[in-house]
This record gives C-alpha cells, structure tokens and sequence, in this order.
C-alpha cells in the first residue's frame, strides 16, 4: 500500500460494509446457485442507491468523480458478504471504455446511465481460454457485428457492451446496444453472475478504438476491472480468513480449541500473510491508475489476490471440516465465487504473462 | 496366461456386456431413486455371475476367492461407471465387521445375502457433531432398559443412511471413565421407531451424507457387537478395513490424460497450452507422484499375493492423491477460461473437471483430514510423539464441553 | 523537494563519495580482520558526518532526527556492499538498550559515543545451547557474590562476539520460580577473566557467530540493568528493537533483475528461459510477493511519517521474503546446469545466487524460525491461542531436561 | 515399486550399508569441502573391493552381469551416508554407453578396468544450462575433439569420456582417452565431486553413434544415470527424514520434544510421503531398463527424488534451528549434495520436458 486512506476513504469502507453486511446473507445467495438468469436484487439496489455505480465515473455525466481507490474499497466490501450480482464491475467496464475511448455522443447516450445504474454494462473481450485473443470470435464489418461471445459475465442483463471484435483481421474495440441480441443463459457454478452467452448477428456497433491501439484500450479496461476484481478478491479471502480464525477458536477437538493445534493455527497465519500481500498490491494498483506503471501494478495486485481467494477458500473449508463442505453453512459460496473471480478477468496464466512480458521488456 | 490373467480377462467380459444395461449411457438422467433402482439390479446381476462378496466365504455366499481377485474385479468395473455407489460403504464395513462380530450367526448369513444382492444396505453411524477427528469423544448415548438398550443422541456424515436398512453404531454407555473407554458397538434397525434421517445437502448440490437422530430408540441385548465398554478397538477394526478399500493415484478425480487431452486443445499464450511450461510442469509433476503412487499400490499387490503384509506407505495415497487432485481441476478451469463457466451438477467426478474440482474438498475431508492423516503417519508409521490432548484420561463427564 | 527528498539527496551523494575508499572494489580479497579495520574506518567516516546515531538524541552523539531519516539513508547505504556489517547488530540493539536502561549514565554517554564511531563494537548474549525459540529457558545463572554477581553457563549464536568489547546479557538469578520470572539484564565486559569466545563455522563457511563460556566471570551490580527478576521483559524490548531492523523485500539475497537477466540469457528446451512458463511463472509470483511487501513498507514509512503506529503485517517481510528467496536460488542454480557448480565461497548475497542459496537456511533461521514467527502471528495478531507448553508456570529446577 | 527385492537383493542392501556406515563418515567429508581436486579414497576402495563398479556390466569383460535395480541398491546406501566421489554413477554412464554402443575392441579396451574401477569414466554430455545441447560445445572433425566441456563431474580424474559432440552439424556420441587432455578443477559447492573443465584440442576420439541415434543414445546413458542418481537422492532423502526425526525426538522446546508439535511433525510426515514416492518410482524405473516405457519411468523417478532430497534438505535444517546451519554437524554436505546431484544429471526442467513429450506423444 503506497497511500494511506484519508478519512473520506475509511467513511466510504465503513458505510459500505454496513450497508452490505445488512443487506446481503447466505440465505439470500444460496437459492441463487440452483437457478440461472436471477441476481440478487437487494445488492444490486443498494449499489446504486449508495452511489457505487456513479463513484468513478465523472461529474459531468452524474458520476461522483472519485477513483478506483474508492470503487476497491467498495469491491472489498462486496467480496467480504459476496456480491450477489457482477454488475458493479462490468458496468465500471464498461463505463471506462466509453469514457475514456468514446466520443462525446457516445458518452452522452451511455454514461449516464451507467453512472445511475439503470443501465447495465458488460465487457465482452474473451473467447474461452483467451482473455484478449489475437482473434477474437466476434467480428465487426460496416458497422455490424456477427459471432458469439461466449461466457459474458452480467452478460444475461446487460443493456449495452463493450467488444472485442475482429475487423477484416485487425482488432477493434466497439460498442453495441444489446436490445436485440440474443443471449443464452449459462448455467454455472455461481449462478448470480448472470453468465450469457451473446450471439451477434448484424448487430449494429460502434468502433471506440481500432488496430494495435484497440488492443492496448482493451488491456487497460481488462486492468482496470481486475483491479476492481482484486478488490473484491481480497475482500473474500479477509472474511475467509477469518472465518477460519473464528471457527478455530470456538470448535474443539482433544480437550482444546483446534486453533491451538500448529497445523490449524499456522495455515491461519499462513492466510493472514496472503490477505496482507493482497491486499497492499491491490491498493496501491488503485492509486497507480493514471501512471505508466499501471499495468504492472495491475497485474502483480491480481495474481496476489487470486492466489489469496483461492487458498484462502481451499483451507477455510478444510479447517472446518466435515461442516465446512455442507450446502447450508455456505463457505461453498466462496468456494464457487473464488473460482469466477478467478476466470472473469482473465486467469492467473494470462496475468502471470502481462507482468512479465513488461518486466522481460517486451520477451515473447 | 495365469490364472489371475484369466481371470482378469472373464472379468472384463463380463463387466463389457453389463454396460448396455448399467454403464454411463443407461444412467444418463435418471433420478437417484431410479439410479439406486437400477444399482439394486445391477448388484443382483454381480451375486448371480459370482462378483459379490469375492473374496468372502463361501458359507455367507460369497466365493471364497482372494484380495487379488477381488481388488482385480475391482479395477474392470471402475471403468465403467456403473450404480455401485450405494453398496461400497455397506458392503465395505459394517457388513464386513457384522460378519467378524454378530453373535447371531443365522442372523449375519441373512443379512449377508440380501446385502450382497443389493436387497437390503448397512451404513456406519460413527461421526458426531462434536467430534469429526475426535471419534472417541462421541455423546450418543445408551442406558440399559430392561435387558436391552436404549439409544439417545445423534449422529451425522453418515452416508447412504436415508436408504438403509441397518446401520453399526458405536455409543457411550459409561460416561464415568476415560472416553475411550466408555464406548460400545451395536447394531440398529434403521427403520425402528425413534430413528429419524435427514439429509445433508452437500457443497457441490448432492445429498448422500445424513444427520441421523435418535429419541429413546430401544434394542435388545443381542445387537451388541462388542464387550460393553469395548467398542472402540471394534471401531478402530471397522477404521482399518476402510484402509483397504481400493485406492485410486487419480484422487478419484479425471485421469491425467485428460488433462494432457486439455492441454492439446487449448491455447495459451498465443501457443497450444501444452507447450507451454507451467502446464508441462503440472503434467509432469502429477504424472510422477500418481506413478509413485501407482506402484506402491503394485508393490502391496505383490506382497499380498507372495503372502506378505504390505508396508504402511499405502496410507499415502487418500493424502497426495485427493489434495493434488483439487489444485490440477483448478488449473484445468484456468486453462478453459470463460468456457469454464458452464455446469453441469451431475457430471461425473471422473470425467469433469468443475464436478472434480467443487467436489475436492468433500474428498479431502472424508475418511481421514489431511491433519489427521499426518498425524497418523508421524505417530503410527515414524513413532514421533502423540499432539498434546488435554481430555487424555480424564473420565469423559468430566471434560469441559 | 521535500526536506525528506533533499535528505536522500546529501545522503546519496556522500555515500557515493565513499565509494572509492570502502566500496565493494575496495574490499575484495581482504581477510576478515583487515575488512573489519576498514568498516571502523567507515563508521568514523559516517560519524563525522553526521550519518551515526541519526534517530539518537544528540546529547548521546546523535543527530537527533527521525526514523525516516534514518531509514532514508539506510535505503541509499545499502546499495554500496560498504564493510558496516559488524556494527549492525551493536548499533541495533545492545546499544539502544543501554541507552534506555543503562543505570551510569555517564558511563552508557562515554560507551555509546565510542560504539558510534566504530571503537567498541556490542553483542547480544541471549541465545543458549539447550533452546533457540524458547528464550525463558536458558540456563546460565548468575549468583550473588559479595555485593555483586558471578556469571556461570554457555551462550550461543553470539553475533560478532570475538569482536566484541561488551555484551548484554540475560541469565537466570532465581531458578526456584516459573522461568520467565527468574531472569536478570546485565552488561557485561567481554573481555574479562573468564569469558571465552569461540567461533562457529557455519554451513556457508563464514564464522561471524560463536559459542561464549562463562566461568566465574564477576561483576558488579552496577552492571545490572532490569531488577532481579525483571529481565524478560528488558530482552522482550530488544527483540522488539530488532523488527524494526531494515526490512528487504529480496529477503536479503539477490533482486529479482538478476533473475529476469539470467532467464535472458541461458535457454531452456531450445528457446530462452525467459520464453518458458515455468520461470515466467517464478518470476511473476516473486515479483508480486516483493511488490507486496514493499508497499507494505512504504506504507508503514508513510504511517510513521503522519505520527502513527504501522500496523502488525510489517512482521511478514522476514517469513515470506527468506523463504521464496530459498527456492528462487536453486531454481537460479537449475537455470544454469552445469555452469553453477563454479562456487565463490566469498562472493556476496546480494548477487550470487550459489552463495544467496547456500547461506538461505542461516537467514531463515537467525532472527525467528518459520514457526516461531508464524506462532506470533497467529497468537498476537489474530488471536489464537498459544501452543500447548507442559513447563508453564512450573518452577525452573522442577522442569524436567 | 514394481518389483519386490529378492533375498539376493536384500543382502546387497545390508552389505553395502553396513560398508559405508564403518567407512564413510562426515568426519571425512567436511575437509574435502574446502580443497578442490581430492576425493574419499576410502569410498572408492571400498566401491572396488566390494564389486560395485564391476555390478552392472557383463561377466565377458570382468563384470557381474547384475541390473540397474543392484546398482540402485548401492547407490541408496551411498547416498545415506553420502559417497564420497561421484565415479559410481559417471563409470557406469561410461562404461554402459561402450557396452551398448561400441565394437568389440572398444569394449574390450576399456570394460574391463571400468569393471574393476581401476579405470574410471566420464560422461560430457551437458553445455552449460542443457543436459543435451542441441548444439554441443564439443566438435569432432576427422577423428579429433576439440573444445571445451564445461563442469564435467569425475571429470578431474577419469580416464576415459564419452561425449557427446557436434561433428559438422549432426551429433555424435564419441569415447576418448583422456591421457592427455587438460583439466580445470572447477572450485564448487561440493568439492569432493571432482568436477573439472575439460579442454580437448586435436584429442583422438572414436565414434560410437552418429545422428539422430546418438541423441537417443546419449539420452538412454543420461535415464540410466539419472535412475541410479534417483536412488541415491532418494538415499540421501531417507536418511534426512530419519535424522529430522531423531531429532525431533530428543530436543525438547517448552518443556516437551519439538516432534510434538505439529508444525514439526506434519513436516516430517510430509518427508516420509516424498521419500517413499520417490523410493517407488526408483525402484520401478530400474526394473524397467529394458523396456519401451523405461525413459517415462526414468524422468518421473528423477523428478520424484530431486524434490524429496532438495525438500529434506530444506526442511530437516529448519528443523534442527540454529544447530543445523553449523559447519560440524554436517548437514550441509546434504544440502550441498541435494544440489549437485539436481544438477548433474539434467536438471528438474530439462526431465519435465522429457516426460511431457513421451505422455503427450510428442508435442513441442
């Protein structure tokens, strides 16, 4: 962490985790998990009400001008009682690309929107395996787009998206309304992510960026929601954490509390190391937003964070026991929620790759 | 040819012509009532063709045969995914243990053949809410009631409970001497008034695990299976049976191949996935602790068939192979990215990778944490000093809840 | 500029201007001795200018100034291998400790101003053959003799004991209470009749720690510097000096750069290693895991700027930075095959990885095992609770060995 | 394991460590540490007198006409109580590279001094980072080697190499007389393993493989070595693990023996699985020599063991705390050689790739 929170900062995490812890329970997203095309409506209107939508966006479209500091101490807090929609992200996606690579027309038409959150975003640049592939399976030609984009987060409510798309062989990033696009409700393993797939056909889009300046926009989008993401990461990893460290001190095995034994004790701390180094990664990625190493922080803040969710669920689980794996106490909530923040923006292989392909100056 | 070549050879004939009726494609859909419908008939159809209780004796209608051919059999099935499932804890141990301890020898061999033909199934009423490593610290208890018992308490994992018939039951019948050895084992009728089931839905949507209550649930003298007082060295013999049951160096979870197979079709890196050298790495790191696995589990089959005792390094195998298991699924989501996603919940743990993956920790849990079993390994095979239990010989009334 | 950045400015200029006289160049090839001599030379040289004492109180010969200013030169110092390593741990924590509860003041003055400069040179006498995490447990005593104390036993690990001129030192003065409670603080003369030196030759080959005996060895109780009884706590407060020590994100050994440069230039499976996931992997975990840590510094540095107390995660440094150092060596050995076995017993840390690797278990041992510091996390940051520890509250002589 | 060690095979195993045991102790060892060019004579010796060098090669040129699975048996107890020279391994690699790849003369030249170990062998395969250079480092042009070997292990004292060169582009696998070749004693971590440069400059040589076929060659030498390196690491592996635990037996923290705690004995717990993964993957590799499979079963032996002894090292000196970093305790020499036996045969990286491209038929 190279800032210090100031004291509008520490309001933002405190109101934030009230508002969340009040309004968001297990009991909520359980029955979430066994249905596709339902999200948890009661996060979804306490982010707009709250502003979370308009934080970091700008005031002249009725954002709150605020940065990504702000919108990861918001994530944290969502990771910690597990979001019950992907919105918050990918409309913050979706935004940024429009703000930042849309004309004043576009801006005008969509941010807004966004920034109130009735309008919802989504980032539509990976096919499969491949976060940003050098072909993308969506193609764009005179203005229309034809292809399917497979496995699109918040992709099942989305109102507009931002694309990644092939253009008679270079790449572009366009923008398409989805009033009339045809999506395929996936049924996953964290249901209230709203996976879809779009499939295009002669859907009107407009370009935002085009050639090897489309693919530096699309990482820096693709950076920016996964410092979100970190955020978010770290935040679940914290209440895992603790969770285990609560669990540990009540539950007793041979006469003791089994937090006494090194084994539990010791991968406890174990978790409190990969929560601190998540932690600080992440938020010093928020506050190298706007300068040339951004990237680089980026991605050191999402293998950090990724690794910290991760673990933190496999251990948490296993420090719990035979309680740990039931459907009703919910860790498998975290469990299946680690695992699509780990996908969404991109795996740690692709991360692992943008880090040192900056570090190597440019290798491979 | 040997004779266990042969054998070998009949066995997997026979498992090929079961499969239009039984294998992956029949099952496909079914609801589990309908799937345990058809496990009955298909474990009717293993007693008649001589596949059931292979190596048990004859008189309690089993073959006579031994370990190898059945650990033989064994390895012809698991190929494909047959209704099995129900019967393995049943037919794993408790009706093993009733064979070695029911007095009531008309009333064992009874039981023996309707378990072996699918017609009736036992499950293993041990854990407790209060204890899941810590089986000697059971509280179901039972108090003499006439000449019999009655049963007070509750336990819990216990699986396939909601369909069984009998159940083996370890409960504390003396509460006023060290905790282990206050125990007592029994066995119940799963369908005798004051037994309630209830189903535990697990982690990855399935419900093969149980709560089982039990509210003044009287038995008779003869369901004891143990001196009174000495239930836990019965407890500890039916534990030890569990360590038989066939190992698998894939953690029951997909065959590297498959892996490999995902490597091949994904891109990574602009570059097929497989040449890339994390993935290479994992390849081959799995691949080498799975072959050392796979022959140590050769190297006990020799021994046994050469008449030896195998060496304790079989224990590994629950340990290494369910833990890597779980990180190898997890990459293997990485590797498909967004196509991911998609989730099938009754996939099987064998083939799919989400299934094997959010399935893991069930794995690594049951039978034997990983604590437990390190504990159990520097305790019981490297003789190093048991942890620190405060509760050791302390009359079990008088631990502090 | 800020004050601050004008600072590391002068700072970084005079240390450059040291450069020629007690650089790394300068150094090469000199024995132990004659390197010692130059690095008395060097600590005069920072005295002089004002580089000594920076954060002490001037009255003392301190400059008076903050911890930022003092770790702004340090982070310019350490970029030039100059010979200061024998003052680090005298200038760290005996030093400081004396300062605080040094009884003569006149004397801790006079001491303090010639160990500034390099003249005298200070150790730790803490650690003791029979327990290296277990500080309370040592076993040199200390009885009353005539109006002062005489001092029998064994320390160990001693830090440049065979230079030293004095020691602070805990022994136990009452064995009859619980042995955190029978402890005394002294100073004491390491060059008075009956204590010996003799140093250990570690795994690297270096010797800088020793074993010291006491034999007799007498002192006056102005020596003391606890009350009788109260020397846990005075030993706590130095070990508590000792985490603020420099942190290193490296975990002192070399920086990642040499790691991206050394990928660069050898191949591996016929292309660069730099190309190969498995070292791209390494590379991209460590450098996540040092990013961490330093923000986590320069957060605490920023903290302690705005006059607040930086928070608990400052402790991971040591843990995670020596581990990973660990292994990114030998995987740097790996990389160059055949071309690592050339081995310079002399080369330094910070930029051989032989030698990184080879001294990686001293570094992480010296200063807290992974588990002693991997308990203090858990019990004093989150609150679990301690270790099972049979000689609790037991009276020392009634311990068993 | 495969096979189950006959009683023949047991009493190799006992014989040879109750050898070592009386003839090879750390006491030796630690002084040939600080000197380059000298190695335990006694080792040696006794390989001699005991038959050991002659073990694995045919009864017509004075050998025993055992197996690798023998040979693995001395190796095992060799690395217990770590040998002192590194000619049983280097002997062997030569001595079955003439055996398999050479004319009658050839083998009768030089098979039976290996055999008996007055002659001791080489082998020069790596340059440097790679184990088989696609290019080696050594060129051989009518008849003549000239070039440079860089780290040869034995290479100090050998008297005969095998190498493997670069004759006009395609490889080949030569034997040379080192009589006259010159020599660098490389100053290394591991003194005793009496490592050197061997400069060749018109040094005869002869052809034993060319092309394709010497790389097969000279990678069936490299498995047949790494499998008896393999039981030797694993040997040095066990013997950690039970020092560890002795250790963690005795020494008492807090008033009882440190094994009692968990962080201690889960550890050494861990030990034991790596050492009998390693152990089984050994002793199958060796009874696998002449089989199709018998590269596969070579690598994944030698990544088994590399990780049990480099893990042993690690761990059984953070067992023993400050003690075990001390240079008279000697658990560095483990430490040392955990290192150089990972080095000399190829190390981790080079063998993933092996086995990789044999289980996915041979991609990249």
């Amino acid at each position: 962490m190279s800032i210090l929170y100031d004291e509008g900062q520490h309001a933002i995490a405190t109101e934030s985790r009230r508002a969340l812890e009040g309004r968001v329970s297990k009991d909520d997203l359980l029955p979430l998990l066994q249905t596709s095309g339902r999200y948890h409506e009661n996060f979804w209107t306490t982010a707009k009400e709250q502003g979370w939508t308009a934080l970091a966006l700008p005031e002249a479209f009725g954002g709150l001008a605020l940065g990504l500091v702000e919108l990861g101490l918001i994530a944290h807090q969502a990771g910690r009682s597990l979001s019950g929609a992907p919105f918050l992200t990918s409309s913050f996606g979706a935004a940024k690309a429009i703000e930042l690579y849309g004309n004043d027309t576009q801006k005008a038409r969509w941010l807004p929107g966004l920034a109130s959150g009735e309008t919802i975003g989504a980032v539509a640049f990976a096919a499969g395996p491949d976060p940003l592939p050098a072909r993308p399976g969506v193609a764009l030609k005179a203005g229309k787009l034809g292809g399917r984009a497979v496995g699109v987060s918040g992709g099942l409510f989305a109102d507009v998206a931002v694309v990644f798309a092939d253009e008679g062989g270079t790449s572009v990033l366009a923008i398409a309304d989805l009033a009339g696009v045809a999506r395929d409700a996936i049924d996953s393993f964290d249901n209230s992510r709203c996976i879809a797939d779009l499939t295009f056909a002669d859907t009107p889009a407009e370009t935002l960026v085009t050639g090897e300046a489309a693919r530096t926009a699309a990482l820096h989008i693709l950076a920016l929601q996964a410092v979100v993401t970190a955020h978010e990461q770290t935040g679940g990893a914290e209440a895992l954490m603790e969770t285990a460290r609560d669990y540990a001190l009540t539950r007793k095995a041979f006469g003791q509390p089994i937090g006494a034994f090194q084994s539990i004790k010791h991968r406890i701390a174990e978790l409190y190391g990969l929560v601190e180094l998540a932690r600080a990664n992440a938020i010093h990625a928020a506050a190298r937003e706007e300068q040339d190493d951004f990237i680089i922080a980026a991605a050191a803040a999402r293998l950090s964070a990724t690794e910290a969710y991760d673990t933190a669920a496999r251990d948490c689980v296993q420090i719990h026991g035979g309680i740990g794996v039931t459907w009703e106490i919910g860790l498998h909530l975290h469990i299946r929620r680690s695992r699509t923040l780990a996908l969404e923006q991109g795996s740690s292989f692709f991360w692992e790759d943008v880090l040192v392909d900056r570090l190597a100056g440019g290798a491979a | 040819m040997t004779d266990l070549e042969t054998y070998r050879a009949k066995a997997a004939a026979w498992c090929e012509s079961m499969v239009p009726t039984f294998g992956k494609a029949a099952r496909k859909g079914l609801a589990v009532e309908e799937d345990l419908a058809l496990g009955r008939r298909y474990q009717k159809a293993k007693f008649d063709a001589g596949y059931a209780g292979i190596n048990w004796p004859t008189d309690l209608g089993g073959q006579g045969l031994g370990h190898l051919e059945k650990i033989t059999f064994e390895g012809e099935e698991m190929k494909h995914g047959f209704p099995n499932v129900y019967f393995g804890i049943s037919l794993g141990m408790p009706v093993p243990v009733l064979m070695q301890f029911g007095s009531d020898r008309e009333f064992v061999k009874e039981r023996v053949l309707k378990a072996l033909q699918g017609e009736e199934i036992w499950c293993q009423l041990f854990s407790e809410p209060s204890g899941g490593t810590d089986l000697a610290g059971l509280r179901t208890r039972a108090e003499t009631d006439g000449n019999g018992w009655k049963i007070n308490g509750q336990k819990v994992w216990t699986s396939w409970a909601q369909y069984s018939d009998y159940g083996v039951i370890v409960v504390r019948t003396d509460p006023t001497v060290a905790k282990h050895k206050g125990l007592t084992y029994f066995w119940v009728d799963m369908k005798a008034p004051g037994v309630t089931v209830r189903p535990i839905k697990l982690a990855g949507g399935d419900s093969h695990v149980n709560e089982v209550f039990f509210d003044d649930v009287k038995i008779s003298d003869d369901h004891r299976m143990s001196p009174v007082g000495g239930g836990f060295a019965v407890a500890l013999a039916t534990l030890m049976i569990e360590r038989y049951v066939a190992t698998d160096s894939a953690g029951f979870g997909p065959h590297l191949d498959l892996f490999v197979d995902l490597a091949k079709e994904v891109r990574l890196n602009g570059r097929p996935a497989i040449e890339d050298g994390r993935i290479r790495q994992q390849i081959a790191r799995n691949y080498a602790m799975r072959a050392g696995l796979d022959s140590i589990n050769r190297r006990a089959r020799l021994m046994m068939q050469a008449g030896m005792t195998p060496g304790p390094e079989g224990s590994l195998n629950k340990l290494v192979a369910v833990r890597s298991r779980q990180k190898l699924s997890e990459l293997a989501l990485d590797l498909q990215g967004t196509d991911a996603f998609a989730f099938d919940e009754h996939a099987s743990l064998k083939d799919d990778w989400a299934s094997s993956w959010i399935n893991a920790p069930t794995g690594r849990i049951a039978g034997g944490s990983d604590e437990t079993l390190l504990n159990t390994i520097a305790e019981r095979i490297l003789g190093l000093p048991q942890d620190h239990r405060p509760d050791k010989g302390i009359p079990f009334n008088q631990i502090p809840a």
